[in-house]
């Protein structure tokens, strides 16, 4: 199923839109990435997307199914899942309880629930040797780990992944990139990634989507956008052109 | 904007229609109110206004204020079909007022009674902190107020020419429970009140006065609210009294009743209510229907005392209607209506100055005997103090008539 | 008076009795907070209706023998009534606009707890009501405890064990558990976030009416008996930090015997004032109360 | 010459967490310094350390040859230290107007009306050279992103004796004409005296503007130089890599 | 020349002073209980309007201010009836202890926020009012403390003129502190404490200013009120209290200078219609506040503020969702 997002404009206030008539789609199966200085309003599209911010216009299809107007959890329903940029987990909570709450839609199905644990304690070894102590105890990578783990938990059709590799350290970055790739190819989802780390995240994707002052400036499939141009692009955001 | 314009739109028309959707039905509305006799009603004439100042909501007093309006409807029934009307035969019409039990209220509710609703005189008073706000304003106003329930010493001690009033207060109602507890033998009481105007002014008079008699008193003052006051009966179990005095107002004094009995104070150690609660016997035991049975009641009134004819009236027309003996509050709340009324009948008018000289020079027919309140010393000024009885409930379910009659006490001024 | 074992001994079965019957009271209180971060002044007139459903329950419905299927049914009761009071009322206050106002809620809550106070005074008359008392006394150690007292005891140990394993062992309770420590993140999991808040409140004024329903036959039914558990919730969650479930539970019997032992030692005029003096003092120890989430300038 | 800020073996632990560690840093009077770093360096830290948000674990902090660790915030700024932040923080229900004069009525006095004059002087210049005077009435919270960044910057420079002024990613989130502003303001008051530090991840805005930049990694000072220097460091560039060491 | 501090404009002064005339001159046609009703109103408005200091411009939504009212009063009170001074130093007791004692509350919720705040605020008016109860030895608890009066007679016009003085000079001090940078300052610690710390605002100091100074005000207002209704209980601290003053401001409209002096009168003149219903009068108007706040949350001054606008009475002045300027 196709994600598909058009003319769309938003704003958090009355008056200033951050998004402003922006259109992308998603193809199943695919990985695209957004790219663009911070304040492009990237986040705030993916915010979008998952219905924590209702369009002032514009349509958002998942499929056939329109989206723009859904509440987050009916959204979950439909096979979209959404990694937000802080960790996103429950502090007080273990970390299997953690992993749990994102098996919530299919929480009667206990054989599924208990193979979708294994599955994800196979991935993450370090999650299953912490699985009994609270989340608050861990650390910065094991807690996006977490906020990743948990989110996949529903073998997603789509995954809105915000900056998944914010406040780590390289070496981490990277294993949550393995762990990224990793999952959408297991699960054969569709992946919408915003990052900030061009260079590493680009690997990954198959489209590329460059967006500024919440518009799409340029877009086009990941073997137009070499080391060169996208040196030029990154160039281009920094200085500002 | 367009919106929100609209919206403030609505929202006046709604409160335009609660506003008058309340204030067509008004008084009559109300389960407690009795439709005032129809066929009563001398055609015609202008109706007498009286006003009743009562706590009907909180911080006040409900319960105790919708007892005294009871009395107070009943009294305007019974000055209009019995008595004929008050002045020139005009019917007696109450307009009611809530004070809240709030003094800055209660001044507000008798100014607006007196300046906008025109009454002649006011009863009701329950807080004795609403009543002394009211004193203030009533000395300028000049229209006469009979206190039916302010237990203060103070209320009648300042001297002020409009203020009457017909109820057993503290020291008054601590001598006889003193003597009471002394007549019995006993010589260490205990006394549990809460820190109403009432419970505290009776605390502090029976300390006195069981100071002045010789016996030992224990006294233990806990906040109204309060509703575990085991650790307090504890205490005074291991204190050892010979006698209790129940002193709470509103429902404190049902929860002693139970919690002393829970821990096997009552009634082995006799206990003795300082208002007459149990009176209304079908609410007392219905919520003590186990370990009611012993309980001592200070009242007003007895079964076999002489009532006077419009005292009868009241006690038949009361258990007509409500299916339970009047209580203090409701006899006294009726009394003194009637004394309003009569009052202005006497003076031929409704004027202040001349309802007052009646009440403050003439004798009154009141529920419980002949009524007098002239400038008596300090807190006998223009009081006059029903008699008190001390009756028994002896066996479960008892009827107020029936109790057991133990004791009877008439004060005399000295 | 002299201070003996046996009277010491009667004091702490009574303050951790009532230390008890409190915790039910808070629970509510600190619940609804910690999901929906709002105070609900109106949760001692949700006790007040518990005690009233169950008077009526037992006194023209079940009779005497079955009140604790009285208990459950103003427990369901109270429980729609929150259903409702928060669909109508409370939420509307909160969803629209972009700023979180506190004030409204409160408000709204205290314009609730006049309503349905001043409306039951007025419906109930002079009355002081009973649903009965309903089994024989009991003995604690040395001290004698009338039955009911003993039942609400037990009852609401009973509720807050039920309470527990509701909030540790069912998908549900992780739900709510999950919202009071990241409501974002219980959207992403595909939990209705409003349905939660819609529940939590239900389900706190449930527990005062639970509250209300057992404390019926031993503190009575009356249109303001629930002021009692407006105050002292409000010290307990205060005493044991806003938010906390085990905070409320020892908070709730921290209060129960200062207030017991209080009027043992001290005074028993001013056995109301200890639990504030308690209070002030955690609160300039530790503002944030005993087990209280902690709240930052940045 | 004496430097203007230093910071001695400056540390801040969060629970077993080393936010910064043994930092060192001087800056000069009238420069304006970078200092740059990868996500989690400890530069906004750093920051919250100099201008008096945290308290440091140990070390000191120096302001014109004086101690004033542990200071509050406000005094720290009383004596002329500013700073900004990362995300605006603005007082939203003011006028753009009221959110510059309260900068420069903060060290409350009495007299303070005689002042005012100036004052709508001084903010309307500042206002006008950020090309925020249009808006001056409205509230601040109605401003966009990049106009709330703008207004924040400026309204430090209300200060009376503003004279140093640490900046945490004051082009975060600002579009390219709003980022020029921002440099020309600081280019401005760099040459009226005041002295700046640059917290930023856009290296082309910290080349241009700063002659010397400092690179933190993992609480700790790595390197100081030119941009070209630090560029051409490979401990710098290890850090930017993750330290794959 | 510009006046930067103000948002009200001439006409505002002069709409304001045309109200305070006509209240001067209304008493040749008011009753005693009219002119009774605008006294309560008076105080009322004096008692949200340093309320909504607290509240509405500092963010501190302390709900003991009754309390100071009280304390006022009763400090005053005591005096008198114990020591029979003079009702100039009974006026300075009460200033003084209002003031110290704001300064304590002050002090033990600085570091609180919000419901934080509310909730331990709430805890020293209750430990206060249970501690007056209790010590009925002193202060006659329930039984009412007596006071004595200002004037000869209680005839409200005295009364009247006296609250109509003290409620102008009293806002004109509010108005005047918020006019000054300290108004700025509790706004801004409203907004965001730590940018006003990051200024040079010393927040600590504003709010435990601000603290004191209403506490005093609501101090010097009971200590009249007191002076009126003459005689004092508990009743006034009960939190029937407070809740009357949040509902007004609310109503009025938070952080607005005139919500309260709007939302005051209406709310006592609300409360004084619905008398009529006897019994029934407090359930109606719980109804009705609730019926408002379901259907206008804002604030009636907002309301006003948009009429106003409408008839050009004043500048526009920018509203929430106003649109930016290009």
């Amino acid at each position: 199923m196709n994600l598909q997002v058009d003319n769309v404009i938003a704003g958090y206030q009355e008056g200033i839109d951050i998004l402003n008539n922006i259109s992308l789609m998603v193809k199943p199966e695919s990985v695209a990435i957004i790219i663009g200085p911070n304040g492009a309003g990237k986040s705030t599209l993916l915010k979008t997307i998952y219905g924590f911010l209702r369009p002032r216009s514009g349509a958002i299809r998942f499929g056939d199914r329109g989206i723009a107007t859904m509440p987050p959890h009916e959204i979950k329903h439909l096979g979209i899942s959404y990694i937000p940029q802080e960790f996103n987990i429950f502090p007080q909570l273990t970390v299997e309880q953690n992993l749990r709450m994102g098996a919530w839609i299919f929480r009667n199905d206990k054989a599924r629930l208990a193979r979708q644990l294994d599955h994800t304690y196979e991935i993450f070894p370090a999650l299953k040797r912490f699985s009994k102590t609270r989340a608050n105890t861990l650390s910065g990578g094991q807690l996006r780990m977490l906020s990743i783990a948990k989110e996949v938990m529903t073998s997603p059709k789509l995954m809105l992944v915000d900056e998944p590799t914010a406040g780590l350290s390289p070496k981490v970055a990277t294993e949550a990139y393995e762990f990224l790739i990793q999952t959408q190819r297991a699960l054969k989802s569709a992946m919408l990634l915003v990052d900030h780390n061009m260079e590493e995240a680009i690997e990954l994707a198959d489209y590329v989507y460059v967006v500024d002052m919440g518009r799409v400036r340029v877009h086009g499939p990941r073997s137009e956008f070499d080391a060169a141009r996208l040196r030029q692009i990154i160039q281009d955001c920094l200085l500002g052109v | 904007m367009r919106a929100n314009t609209f919206r403030v739109i609505a929202m006046f028309v709604l409160l335009g229609l609660v506003a008058t959707a309340c204030s067509a039905p008004a008084a009559p509305t109300t389960p407690a109110q009795a439709p005032t006799a129809p066929a009563a009603k001398p055609a015609a004439k202008p109706p007498v206004y009286m006003g009743a100042l009562l706590p009907l909501s909180e911080p006040g007093a409900p319960q105790a204020g919708q007892l005294i309006l009871r009395g107070i409807q009943m009294g305007a029934e019974y000055v209009n079909t019995v008595l004929g009307g008050s002045v020139d035969g005009r019917p007696v019409e109450i307009v009611t007022e809530d004070d809240k039990g709030t003094p800055e209220v209660g001044a507000s509710g008798y100014r607006r009674l007196v300046q906008e609703k025109k009454v002649a005189g006011v009863t009701g008073c329950y807080h004795s902190s609403v009543c002394l706000a009211v004193n203030e304003v009533a000395k300028e106003l000049g229209v006469p107020v009979i206190v039916t329930q302010g237990s203060n010493a103070a209320i009648t001690a300042s001297r002020i020419p409009q203020v009457f009033r017909t109820h057993l207060i503290d020291p008054i109602r601590a001598i006889a429970l003193i003597d009471f507890a002394k007549s019995q033998g006993h010589k260490k009481v205990a006394i549990m009140a809460d820190n109403t105007d009432f419970g505290v002014g009776l605390t502090t008079a029976v300390k006195n006065e069981g100071a002045a008699q010789g016996l030992q008193v224990k006294a233990t003052v806990y906040d109204r609210a309060a509703v575990d006051l085991t650790p307090e009966l504890l205490e005074i179990k291991s204190w050892g009294p010979e006698i209790i005095f129940n002193g709470g107002t509103g429902n404190t004094e049902h929860r002693i009743v139970d919690q002393a009995f829970d821990i096997g104070l009552f009634p082995k150690i006799p206990m003795l209510a300082t208002s007459d609660w149990p009176y209304r016997s079908e609410e007392y035991w219905k919520l003590h229907p186990k370990n009611g049975v012993g309980i001592y009641i200070l009242t007003a009134y007895h079964q076999d005392m002489a009532l006077t004819k419009s005292g009868k009236w009241l006690y038949d027309a009361y258990m007509k209607k409500y299916g339970e003996a009047p209580t203090y509050s409701t006899l006294n709340g009726f009394g003194d209506l009637v004394l309003l009324a009569e009052a202005a009948k006497r003076a031929g008018s409704t004027d202040g100055k001349a309802m007052v000289k009646e009440l403050e020079t003439g004798s009154f027919e009141f529920w419980a005997g002949t009524v007098t309140m002239p400038q008596g010393e300090g807190a006998m000024w223009h009081q006059w103090t029903p008699p008190v009885v001390i009756t028994q409930y002896a066996a479960a379910n008892q009827l107020p008539k029936d109790a057991k009659l133990v004791y009877t006490f008439n004060y005399k001024a000295k | 008076m002299t201070i003996t074992p046996e009277l010491l001994l009667n004091f702490t079965i009574a303050g951790l009795m009532i230390g008890v019957l409190y915790a039910l009271m808070a629970l509510g209180i600190t619940f609804i907070y910690s999901i929906m971060k709002m105070i609900n002044w109106a949760m001692g007139e949700f006790y007040m209706l518990g005690s009233y459903v169950q008077w009526a329950l037992v006194v023209f419905l079940l009779g005497a023998d079955y009140w604790f299927v009285g208990i459950i049914g103003s427990m369901i009761l109270v429980f729609v009534v929150g259903l409702i009071v928060q669909r109508v009322l409370i939420s509307p206050m909160f969803t629209s606009g972009m700023e979180r106002r506190d004030e409204y809620g409160t408000v709204v809550t205290i314009a609730l707890s006049l309503f349905l106070r001043n409306l039951m005074t007025v419906l109930s008359g002079p009355d002081t009501r009973t649903p009965g008392r309903f089994l024989p006394p009991v003995t604690l150690g040395t001290l004698p405890v009338s039955g009911d007292r003993f039942a609400a005891f037990v009852g609401a140990l009973l509720l807050i064990f039920l309470f527990y394993l509701l909030l540790n062992y069912t998908w549900v309770g992780m739900a709510f558990k999950a919202s009071s420590q990241n409501r974002v993140g219980v959207q992403t999991a595909g939990i209705n976030i409003l349905r939660i808040d819609q529940a939590a409140f239900a389900i706190g004024v449930m527990l005062a009416a639970a509250a209300g329903a057992l404390l019926a036959p031993v503190f009575l039914v009356y249109p303001s008996n629930g002021a009692i558990a407006t105050v002292k919730g409000f010290e307990i969650i205060i005493i044991g930090g806003m938010g906390s479930i085990p905070g409320a539970v020892l908070g709730a019997i921290a209060l129960g015997l200062t207030e017991s032992l209080g009027s043992v030692f001290i005074s028993s005029g001013l056995r109301d004032v200890f639990g504030f003096v308690l209070l002030i003092i955690i609160l300039l120890i530790k503002p944030t109360g005993l087990f209280g989430e902690r709240e930052r300038l940045s | 010459m004496e430097p203007i800020i230093e910071t001695r073996n400056l540390t801040r632990r969060f629970g077993g967490l080393v936010a910064v560690n043994e930092m060192n840093l001087a800056i000069e009077r009238g420069e304006v310094r970078g200092l740059i770093g990868p996500n989690g360096s400890g530069k906004t830290t750093l920051i919250n350390l100099i201008s008096g948000v945290y308290e440091p674990t140990s070390g000191d902090v120096l302001f014109n040859g004086k101690s004033i660790a542990g200071w509050s915030p406000n005094r720290i700024a009383n004596y002329g230290l500013l700073r900004s932040f990362q995300v605006p923080r603005l007082f939203g229900s003011m006028s753009v107007m009221e959110n510059m004069l309260i900068a420069r009525f903060a060290d409350f006095r009495l007299d303070y009306r005689k002042d005012y004059d100036g004052a709508t002087e001084k903010a309307q210049q500042l206002l006008e050279m950020a090309e925020l005077d249009p808006l001056r009435d409205k509230p601040a919270k109605i401003l966009s992103g990049g106009q709330k960044a703008l207004l924040q910057i400026v309204r430090g420079f209300m200060v009376d004796n503003i004279s140093v002024y640490l900046l945490d990613e004051p082009f975060a989130g600002v579009n390219v004409v709003v980022k020029e502003t921002i440099m020309k303001v600081i280019e401005q008051m760099r040459q009226a005296g005041v002295t700046f530090l640059l917290v930023s991840h856009e290296m082309a805005s910290v080349r241009r503007m700063c002659s010397r930049v400092t690179v933190m990694a993992q609480g700790a000072r790595i390197a100081e130089g030119s941009m070209e220097e630090v560029a051409a460091n490979p401990q710098v560039i290890d850090a930017y890599l993750g330290g794959k060491k | 020349m510009q006046k930067r501090w103000a948002h009200l404009k001439n006409a505002n002064y002069l709409l304001a002073g045309l109200i305070v005339i006509g209240l001067a001159i209304a008493p040749a046609w008011l009753g005693d209980y009219a002119k009774h009703i605008v006294i309560l109103s008076l105080y009322y408005v004096i008692m949200a309007a340093s309320w909504n200091l607290l509240a509405g411009y500092t963010g501190q939504f302390s709900l003991a201010h009754q309390s100071f009212a009280a304390l006022g009063g009763y400090a005053s009170g005591l005096l008198i009836l114990y020591f029979k001074v003079p009702l100039v130093v009974g006026f300075l007791a009460a200033i003084v202890t209002t003031m110290l004692t704001g300064y304590f509350l002050g002090r033990l919720v600085l570091k609180m926020r919000g419901i934080y705040l509310a909730v331990a605020t709430w805890a020293f008016s209750e430990s206060f009012r249970l501690t007056i109860a209790a010590a009925y030895t002193y202060t006659r608890g329930d039984q009412g403390l007596p006071v004595p009066p200002l004037f000869q007679s209680l005839n409200p016009i005295w009364y009247y003129y006296l609250f109509l003085a003290l409620t102008v000079v009293l806002l004109l001090v509010m108005y005047l502190v918020l006019k000054s940078p300290i108004g700025s300052f509790l706004r801004a610690i409203k907004d965001d404490e730590l940018a006003a710390m990051a200024l040079g605002v010393d927040t600590v100091k504003w709010k435990l200013f601000i603290m004191t100074f209403a506490s005093t005000i609501a101090g010097i207002a009971g200590f009249f009120y007191a002076h009126y209704i003459v005689i004092l209980s508990p009743v006034m601290l009960s939190f029937n209290e407070i809740g009357k003053i949040v509902i007004m401001v609310v109503f009025g409209g938070l952080g607005t200078f005139v919500g309260p002096l709007i939302g005051a009168p209406v709310i006592v003149i609300l409360s004084e219609l619905m008398r009529d219903l006897a019994e029934w009068n407090m359930v109606f108007y719980s109804l009705c506040v609730i019926v408002i706040m379901r259907t206008y949350r804002e604030g009636i001054a907002s309301l006003a503020r948009r009429v106003l606008e409408r008839f050009g009475m004043r500048r526009k002045i920018a509203l929430a969702n106003d649109k930016p300027t290009p």
